[in-house]
């Protein structure tokens, strides 16, 4: 039942991530704030992976972990290249 | 004597995930405070890195636990390599690309000392 | 966008990605993958090959134009349905022809995997064109 | 040996260009070869067909529809094949020499060809929707031939004016084959009239009668449509020779006279034949004396022809409509192609202007004169025995309505004359009279080559022939024809040869000579009937409904019309414009449809307790993720930079992928995950392009965009609640679990346990081909169009 409580910190984490990337005042907040978002997607995907038992989930989590930090590079990228063209 | 081996083993890896799993948890709510509490840009960067890695670290570690096959807990293996590579890489070029922008940083700064090395290449 | 760091991780990271990508499309066909997923995860592998070299690079690793990829996408899903045909059997029914590999035991390739190649190929190329005129032309 | 002919042609229309380049002035005599041996072939034919027989050929084409690809020659198509075959043979030698070094004669020869052949394939078919593809053949020919002197505006405009009214005229024939075919039951020609009583009994026949008359009318310039056939004389003169007036104008009368066996005891269609026929006599006859242009007076005499022929059909007296279809071909084209030799030769388009000409052109005078002559109806000529049984059929035609028939003769008699008055004008004219305007020719006039000479000389000899000795061509083919016109009741063949209607006085032959004498008179005295009739031609243009057509044509297509008003409300340039215009439409749409049928109302009652079954702490965590996508999607609408709004979409996306895996999809989070991460790369680069973000849109404007936001977001709301209604049946998921792993060994397996790929790659995978073949051409284009934009100074690249 714990996993439950667990669920609901990630859950509350997730609010907190967003508010901050709502707020965040300069883009990189944002684009940070997101990166996080995106791991505790990963991090929920893990926890339904045991909750439902299906080991499958995985793959998925391998997935995001891998191409999440692509999106954040681009951010960055397109964030350098604003500065000077 | 196996039977007490069963139970012990059962009951700890449950025990095991579930301490996992909470350290996870708690080290997500940590990096999400972080990202909240944090003056400027940078400080909040480290610290969802940080604290998002190793959260999300710890949960795919359970996994692992959870489930006591092979090819699961390899994977979850390759999760946790991967992640502990491209996190730091992003923060890097986030930073990075941040710095150049002139994202403001925090007044008490002590020092800076990326202020003069880098020339607008 | 010349870090180095991340020109060191993408050579690290680049034949992961790849192989990673080809992994899910092989397995396609009992747990989740498929050529679409796999096209994808390999187009952003090229896609962080891109961002740290720079475009012409990606063209010269890849050293065939990006359309000749596609045609032979497509020609491959097209082909696959042949056996079908010549079987008598509507156009692109699937033929399995089984045969056991040394050391794996029994190993069946069918029509399906030559098209989930020809898909994955295809979402690829396309995906890949698509974005690297983009990031060129910007 | 039929379709061998027909094939030939249009191959040879292919290759026309190519032989043109190939082989220069000599492609016309290898183009003639292929009509010539139609010619010939049709010859042999004539014999056994006048007899009644016909030859079959037949394919089976679109089974499902009952189309079969078949035809059918009998006495009227062997007519009409002799007609298109002969004429033609003798127009492409024509042709060959008046075109001489014009640059793009070997695309006229591939029109001409091109039309030859549809022409042929429809007087052959013996299948409606055949026929009709044929006559739309036909029509775009014309066009082309028509439009062929493009430079000139005038031939641009007329060629126009053609299409669209055969083509409008074409689409109702269309209407009224296909209610044909339902009431008949068959698309094939020949049964629908060897049964004409089912057509009577079914009330539709009336209405496909009416749209197939409507679709001959207009091809044949009928009294209310034949404004296009004197403007059509922009083209070419052998285009003018063949199409409008051998052929192409004739092929309603052919329809008319294939299909008359079928309705023949109709009262209806006998008067509208009738009328319209009589109408288009008398008017096109009338006009003819009105035109001092060579071509306009031959173009409305074709006209005043053709409403003799539908009339005589109309009447009931199929021999004679059958001896004016034949002797209307033979003059009218020889008097064409000479008007085409004047014109090339002597450069005067004007009769009047013109004069003396025997002394420098004699054959050309001659041929003229025979022909002129045989429109006029003068005796011993093929055109006298025509018009004698005109005269006969209107007098006591049997199969039209009695009670009016003096009527009729009154007026063939009147267009008789005014024929006559035509015939003279074209044929005697400028040649034997003096020449009354002082000046050169604009072009030294000199006898036309031997090859543009050898069609005319060949039509006046069977006009001459056909006259004296009707047995040797004219008589089997005058009484086939009328044969199969008539259909069931047996026509009463009068004799044919011109000497012994000369000679055996009747009522007919009294007439024959009123209108001669008239005619001349008229002739002579045509400068005072002019000015007389001047007046009058306010009221003939205006029946012309010419100007109708041009009111409606401008209406629809010119400057301030409904078109152009049209574009610039939709395609105004500005992508919200088009945006809005989308998505507004498929709310009405798709919403209109949804709460008409759907009732949308009780599905919301029915759907709420759908998912009882879930833990509840699952349905938690989803009304979380659901409420970060509103809270994001708000966001998003607020942000100032785009880059923000960006990485808010980025937040929907990596929610809705988390909401998948709740959902137990593991390959469509994935899919949704990779495809999220790569549409934002993409919308980076896309905003790299775009200038300094500003807001355009003003106050109202926004809250417009948001009111059409949210009624398409309540849209996809409701078809998502509405499809909860529905109860699912699972009987397709069963099936693809089955086919996927059978249970039972054996039945044909796909071997694989994620349903979701089996299904893409397996079951369905034609409809993925199709997918990635369409993503294949879509990636070509947007690499095309950037590398447009490429070409223009790129910034830097990537670094």
């Amino acid at each position: 039942v714990a996993m439950l409580f667990v669920l609901g910190t990630l859950a509350l984490a997730m609010i907190g991530c967003l508010i901050r990337l709502l707020l965040g005042p300069t883009l990189p907040d944002r684009v940070v704030a997101l990166d996080l978002l995106g791991m505790f997607a990963v991090a929920v995907i893990a926890l339904f992976a045991i909750l439902i038992g299906r080991p499958v989930l995985l793959s998925v989590c391998l997935i995001m972990g891998l191409i999440l930090f692509l999106g954040t590079a681009a951010f960055a990228l397109f964030l350098e290249r604003r500065a000077r063209p | 004597m196996n039977e007490f081996i069963t139970t012990a083993s059962v009951w700890l890896n449950y025990g095991l995930t579930m301490v996992l799993v909470l350290i996870g948890g708690f080290f997500s709510i940590m990096a999400a405070v972080g990202l909240l509490r944090m003056p400027d840009v940078y400080t909040r960067m480290q610290a969802a890195t940080k604290a998002g890695t190793l959260g999300v670290g710890c949960m795919v570690l359970a996994v692992a636990t959870h489930f006591t096959r092979l090819d699961v807990i390899l994977e979850s293996i390759l999760v946790i390599g991967m992640l502990f590579i491209t996190a730091p890489i992003a923060s890097h070029l986030i930073a990075r690309a941040a710095y150049f922008t002139g994202a403001p940083l925090w007044d008490k700064t002590a020092y800076d000392e990326m202020r003069g090395c880098y020339d607008a290449d | 966008m010349n870090s180095i760091i991340l020109r060191t991780a993408t050579r690290f990271m680049l034949p992961l990605l790849i192989i990673f990508s080809i992994i899910v499309l092989l397995r396609g066909h009992n747990q989740p993958g498929g050529g679409f997923v796999g096209g994808l995860l390999a187009t952003s592998a090229f896609m962080l090959y891109a961002m740290a070299f720079g475009v012409p690079a990606v063209y010269r690793i890849l050293r065939l134009p990006l359309t000749t990829y596609i045609a032979v996408g497509l020609g491959m899903a097209l082909v696959s349905g042949l056996p079908g045909l010549i079987e008598g059997s509507p156009f692109l029914y699937g033929q399995w022809v089984g045969f056991t590999v040394t050391g794996f035991g029994e190993l069946k390739i069918g029509t399906p995997l030559l098209f989930d190649i020809g898909v994955y190929l295809t979402v690829l190329s396309v995906c890949l064109l698509i974005l690297l005129t983009l990031a060129e032309d910007s | 040996m039929i379709v061998g002919t027909l094939a030939a042609i249009f191959l040879l229309a292919l290759l026309a260009p190519t032989l043109h380049r190939a082989m220069g002035r000599a492609t016309g005599y290898v183009l003639a070869i292929a009509p010539l041996v139609g010619f010939v072939y049709y010859l042999t034919q004539m014999t056994g067909v006048g007899a009644g027989g016909a030859t079959i050929v037949q394919w089976a084409w679109a089974d499902s529809l009952g189309v079969r690809f078949s035809f059918r020659v009998d006495a009227l198509s062997t007519l009409f094949a002799l007609l298109v075959t002969g004429v033609g043979t003798g127009i492409v030698l024509y042709a060959n020499s008046y075109l001489d070094g014009h640059p793009k004669r070997g695309r006229f020869f591939g029109y001409l060809m091109g039309f030859m052949g549809a022409m042929l394939g429809l007087v052959l078919a013996d299948d409606l929707i055949l026929l009709f593809i044929f006559w739309e053949l036909t029509s775009i020919t014309s066009y082309l031939l028509i439009g062929f002197d493009h430079e000139r505006e005038k031939a641009r405009k007329s060629a126009l004016q053609a299409l669209v009214i055969t083509g409008l005229g074409g689409l109702a024939m269309l209407a009224g084959m296909v209610l044909l075919g339902q009431i008949a039951g068959t698309y094939s020609v020949s049964e629908i009239v060897a049964n004409p009583s089912t057509l009577a009994a079914s009330p539709l026949t009336l209405g496909a009668m009416i749209l197939i008359l409507a679709g001959a009318f207009t091809k044949s310039a009928q009294f209310p449509f034949h404004f296009w056939l004197p403007n059509a004389m922009e083209a070419p003169s052998p285009v003018s020779a063949y199409l409008h007036s051998s052929t192409m104008v004739k092929a309603g009368v052919y329809l008319v006279a294939r299909m008359n066996p079928a309705f023949a005891d109709d009262p209806a269609w006998q008067w509208t034949l009738a009328g319209f026929g009589g109408a288009t006599m008398l008017l096109g006859s009338y006009l003819a004396t009105r035109q001092t242009y060579y071509k306009k007076v031959l173009a409305y005499t074709t006209v005043g022809s053709l409403g003799v022929m539908v009339m005589l059909i109309g009447l009931g007296a199929p021999q004679a409509a059958a001896a004016y279809i034949l002797a209307h071909a033979l003059f009218k084209g020889a008097l064409f192609l000479v008007a085409g030799i004047v014109d090339h030769e002597a450069g005067e388009k004007d009769t009047e202007r013109m004069g003396g000409l025997f002394g420098t052109m004699p054959v050309t005078a001659i041929i003229a004169l025979v022909s002129g002559l045989s429109m006029a109806g003068v005796p011993p000529l093929l055109g006298f025995v025509g018009k004698e049984l005109l005269l006969k059929g209107s007098l006591h035609a049997h199969g039209g309505p009695q009670e009016a028939l003096w009527l009729w003769a009154a007026i063939a008699t009147i267009s008789g004359a005014f024929m006559g008055v035509a015939g003279l004008q074209a044929g005697f004219r400028p040649f034997f009279m003096a020449r009354t305007v002082e000046g050169e020719f604009p072009k030294h006039p000199h006898e036309a080559p031997p090859p543009m000479l050898i069609g005319p000389i060949v039509l006046t000899a069977l006009t001459i022939v056909g006259g004296l000795v009707p047995a040797l061509f004219a008589v089997p083919l005058i009484n086939g024809t009328a044969a199969s016109i008539a259909g069931t009741h047996e026509p009463e063949l009068a004799k044919l040869s011109a000497i012994y209607l000369a000679t055996h006085p009747n009522m007919a032959l009294l007439l024959s000579g009123v209108a001669l004498t008239v005619g001349v008179a008229l002739f002579l005295a045509r400068g005072p009937w002019r000015r007389i009739t001047a007046p009058l031609d306010r009221f003939a243009s205006l029946a012309g409904c010419e100007r109708l057509y041009n009111v409606l044509f401008n209406g629809v297509v010119g400057p301030n019309s409904l078109a152009t008003f049209q574009t610039r409300l939709l395609q105004n340039g500005y992508l919200r414009v088009y945006v809005q215009v989308t998505v507004l439409t498929t709310i009405l749409l798709a919403g209109g449809l949804l709460f008409w049928q759907g009732g949308v109302v009780e599905s919301f009652r029915g759907a709420i307790p759908a998912k009882a079954n879930v833990a509840w702490t699952e349905l938690l965590f989803e009304a979380l993720l659901v409420g970060m996508i509103c809270v994001a999607a708000v966001a998003a609408t607020q942000m100032r930079g785009r880059l923000s709004t960006i990485a808010v979409l980025g937040v929907v996306g990596y929610s809705s992928a988390v909401i998948f895996v709740l959902f137990g999809a593991p390959d469509v989070a994935m899919t949704q995950f990779a495809v999220e991460t790569l549409t934002v790369i993409i919308f980076v680069f896309v905003v790299y392009h775009l200038p300094r973000f500003a807001v355009y849109s003003s106050k109202p404007a926004k809250f417009a965009d948001a009111a059409i936001g949210i009624a398409f977001g309540l849209l996809m709301a409701s078809f998502v609640v509405s499809s909860f209604a529905t109860t699912a049946d699972d009987g397709i998921s069963w099936f693809y679990n089955q086919a996927a792993l059978p249970d039972v060994p054996g039945q044909h397996a796909a071997y694989g346990r994620n349903l979701v790929n089996v299904i893409l790659v397996d079951f369905r995978a034609l409809d993925t081909l199709g997918e990635i073949a369409v993503l294949g051409l879509a990636a070509v284009g947007v690499y095309t169009l950037l590398r447009l934009r490429q070409d223009s100074p790129a910034q830097g690249g990537l670094a």
